[in-house]
């Protein structure tokens, strides 16, 4: 049953050094609130699973606090590069990291399998690319009824997931809406699960635009929730605050210069407080 | 009567007319996004755009940033997971063309967004495969925009990150369920498309005022024309004045003055 | 791109003799009035695919329009046995069926597999059980990774899927509500399809408690679409009319003698008109 | 004070008691659902009731005649697709008790509700699997309510559908991932349990004026009795008010009288 817990208690109490975590929201609701809590607890080797790397873990990779980076694609969306992934990975700055890289359907696949109790995700995936020779967490397997070879990748199950939503109500249960993303998958897949959430509501069975179908995350498959308003800028939060794309494309000139960039880390996370 | 514009503005209106009306485009983020939405407010109102961040027959009003901007949500019929939209629509074959950008291309079509040089040494480490791979094997066909240069126009790239034909154009020969991969690749010299045996790339088009020797410098193999060259037809004033608007509305809104 | 037609002329072009057609809606939706005209078209040799029988295929059956049926539950809800289906399967009548025989977990992972164009399913299921004697389309595969034995089954891919929802716009666009089912991987899951609706609004997107993540089929991934008024009467549809549990309850007495049955069949079907 | 009560009810109430408050239960319909829905309005208000059709977290104010009936929808926290309900939440791990009804059952606590007689010859077709062959291997553990009888209880079941222990008790030794299997089976005579050691049955709990003769008669194999045998607990008035308010309101409903 999900407990209330402040930020900061949740990422001291779920995210321990060496951990596998994911943080997920694809572009939408991205946890930026909760990688920067991460980046202040310190936290050290964590192997780090996200579709898309993003701004967030270009922060905990330039913070050192990553130690492997599992994703299929790593940019900055419409801007560039990831200058402190790239940092890392051809200068090893602040230290090398390990890549494990896949396409994002075998991505969106693994975290569905993961999701779904099962070891491994199939998929009709990887004909001809050459990411299958420098991944052996690609395997191919045939199938039993047609004889057709298909991709085969591990199903994503984390220690931690760390997602961000736009409600939960008093007994824990999450909205998201939007684009969902793999946020669903990221939290059923994982042993613990973090969500924060812009506000919490009464019960959401009572909002007045309730729908039938909705994405709604039980309470009872949530380890932790915790109140962090604008929590995924400068992503977004899609009925709370747009998309800061302003800052994406600022982010390209902090974060080419490894002091520029750890000037900024030092006045916006470090020194930013947090809450307690 | 002339027209003024730009070899930008000629490759993506080029792009743009290369879909159809009724076509369902997975539209990768940059020029292929640009293109296809130009398409949407010209000639194809009723193509169906489709990005991989879930959002199904999206029709936003200005460009997105990223593959997930909020425009793209609010203005789709429905969005749907990404695993639902990677299973679902298009390695469940309902994508009619997959539209790409690259930052490396070879003469057998194949794309390298992985890395230059060696992947476990690389020079410059790019962003990766993101939807590409499972787009270029899954959607009916494929067509590729980018801009002509030395350095995006290699004879082998660096990397395959997505099939095109392989490392000797034989790739998809013999593989069950798959697409019929790139059928043209647009640029702002020219339009390209694959020789129907070899699968090389060959000119078919040269844009008004691009000779074959532009090309052929901006190629890095002796890339081959067709017999039969033809000239691309310029863009039009309609859809020179939409490119414009949705661009500036783009850049409005991105630098936050909107 | 979804045509609209009548049910008459949508059933009259898409389901063939001897082909594979799934009606799809667990509980919820059930295509009644599509069943009934399939029925009237006197169409043969079909091979049927449903996760729960239900009603309807006790009437198609009954009626001798069945080869071949692919389920996980055959009963009456709540009631009891489908007396038609158990008739055929026991006695013959009015001719033999074969039954490829899975369990809900299976059919659900097949049709989902099925939407996903994979050729098969993978799942953790059948262990223990005796299903896989009996049925040669149930094998096991080990995981690359882990060695794990897990159950595969082929996925669902019907020639025709049929299933009944709310609403459609006028461009072809479906909305499904409540209950979802399997529909929409029916859906897709199939070569042709066919969606009998309970109204057609002027646009989806328009209605005032339209919801960002609906269950909506696009028009282009539909072949046809048909307005059926009460077309899954006796099932129901969720904002529309309720189950009529009574006459499920009716039915274990209607279905219970050849005889009964016919003419039930012959009132209610054959000379019930149905739409052209 | 003593109480009215059949034995119906009986069971019914002991099947209620068996869920915690806070317990996720993928609930099968029929008994099942009558004592997983008295358990929610009694002593266990948090229970998580789960139901195939993509119901979660419902409260239905009346039973459902079926498992898809309207009322689980309309009263639940969120209704998802059957194959997201089996993926992600039952085999998934989400379900910390799979409650089944069943046809048959025999000393290894596996179940049968394909058919009696043999599969291609059946003398009587019963419904099949549904849901129950990965409810019992995905849920953590299993509770089994049915009446008994020398007919339900068998030795050796005509087929299993669904994993109890195996034909030997052994059937779930060394399988990776597996619930813990059925853990209590619940009739209108008695409670039972599986030996820790052979899985075999056993009377753990005789209800109130039932002999172990009357559990004897109604069983198809020689049942063991625990050694310290219990007394099951009586209903109390609150359990016997809400179930019969609860049977009221269903039957009404389902007669189509509301």
């Amino acid at each position: 049953m999900a407990e209330f817990l402040s930020l900061h208690d949740a990422v001291a109490r779920y995210v321990e050094d060496g951990a596998t975590v994911a943080m997920e929201g694809f572009t939408h609701l991205i946890p930026f609130a909760a990688g920067h809590e991460v980046i202040r607890q310190r936290k050290r080797d964590l192997t780090l699973i996200r579709m898309t790397p993003d701004l967030v873990y270009d922060q905990l990779i330039g913070a050192g606090c990553v130690k492997k980076l599992i994703f299929s694609w790593g940019g900055n969306p419409g801007v560039g590069s990831l200058h402190r992934l790239r940092d890392a990975v051809e200068k090893g700055w602040p230290h090398k990291i390990e890549i494990h890289e896949h396409s994002h359907a075998a991505m969106a696949c693994a975290f569905e399998a993961g999701a779904a109790g099962l070891p491994l995700a199939v998929l009709r995936g990887y004909v001809g690319s050459e990411l299958p020779n420098v991944n052996d967490q690609i395997k191919f397997i045939e199938c039993p009824f047609t004889g057709e070879r298909l991709a085969a990748v591990p199903s994503v199950r984390p220690d931690v997931s760390i997602v961000h939503a736009q409600k939960a109500d008093r007994k824990g249960n999450v909205l998201v809406e939007g684009i969902i993303g793999v946020q669903k998958e990221a939290v059923l897949a994982a042993k613990y699960s973090i969500v924060t959430v812009e506000e919490i509501v009464d019960d959401l069975m009572t909002l007045p635009d309730y729908h039938p179908n909705a994405c709604v995350i039980p309470g009872w498959a949530i380890s932790a929730i915790a109140v962090a308003e604008k929590g995924s800028y400068p992503s977004y939060a899609h009925g709370y605050y747009p998309r800061d794309n302003r800052f994406y494309k600022e982010w390209d000139t902090i974060a080419r210069d490894r002091e520029v960039f750890t000037q900024w880390l030092e006045e916006n996370v470090y020194n930013a407080g947090g809450q307690s | 009567m002339s027209l003024e514009y730009t070899s930008a503005e000629m490759m993506t209106v080029t792009a743009a007319r290369a879909l159809e009306n009724g076509m369902t485009c997975f539209v990768g983020i940059g020029l292929p996004s640009e293109a296809a939405n130009l398409a949407r407010l010209t000639h194809a109102p009723e193509v169906v755009l489709i990005y991989e961040s879930g959002t199904l027959q999206t029709k936003p009003d200005v460009l997105p940033l990223s593959i997930g901007d909020g425009e793209l949500c609010e203005s789709a019929l429905t969005t749907v997971s990404v695993p639902e939209m990677f299973r679902y629509w298009l390695q469940g074959g309902h994508i009619s063309v997959g539209f790409l950008g690259t930052a490396q291309i070879d003469r057998y079509c194949n794309l390298n967004t992985t890395l230059i040089g060696d992947y476990h040494d690389p020079k410059v480490r790019l962003p990766g495969g993101g939807g590409a791979p499972e787009i270029a094997t899954n959607a009916h066909e494929v067509f590729i925009t980018l801009k002509h240069s030395k350095r995006t126009f290699v004879k082998d790239v660096d990397f395959i990150t997505t099939l095109g034909f392989g490392r000797d154009g034989k790739g998809r020969d013999g593989v069950p369920n798959i697409g019929k991969g790139p059928t043209r690749a647009i640029t702002d010299l020219c339009v390209m498309k694959p020789d129907p045996e070899t699968k090389e790339l060959v000119v078919v088009s040269l844009h008004p005022g691009v000779s074959r020797e532009d090309v052929y410098d901006a190629t890095g193999w002796e890339i081959r024309f067709a017999e039969q060259l033809e000239s691309t037809p310029e863009p039009n004033a309609h859809e020179l004045e939409v490119l414009r608007e949705l661009k500036e509305r783009t850049a409005r809104k991105h630098t936050g003055e909107v």
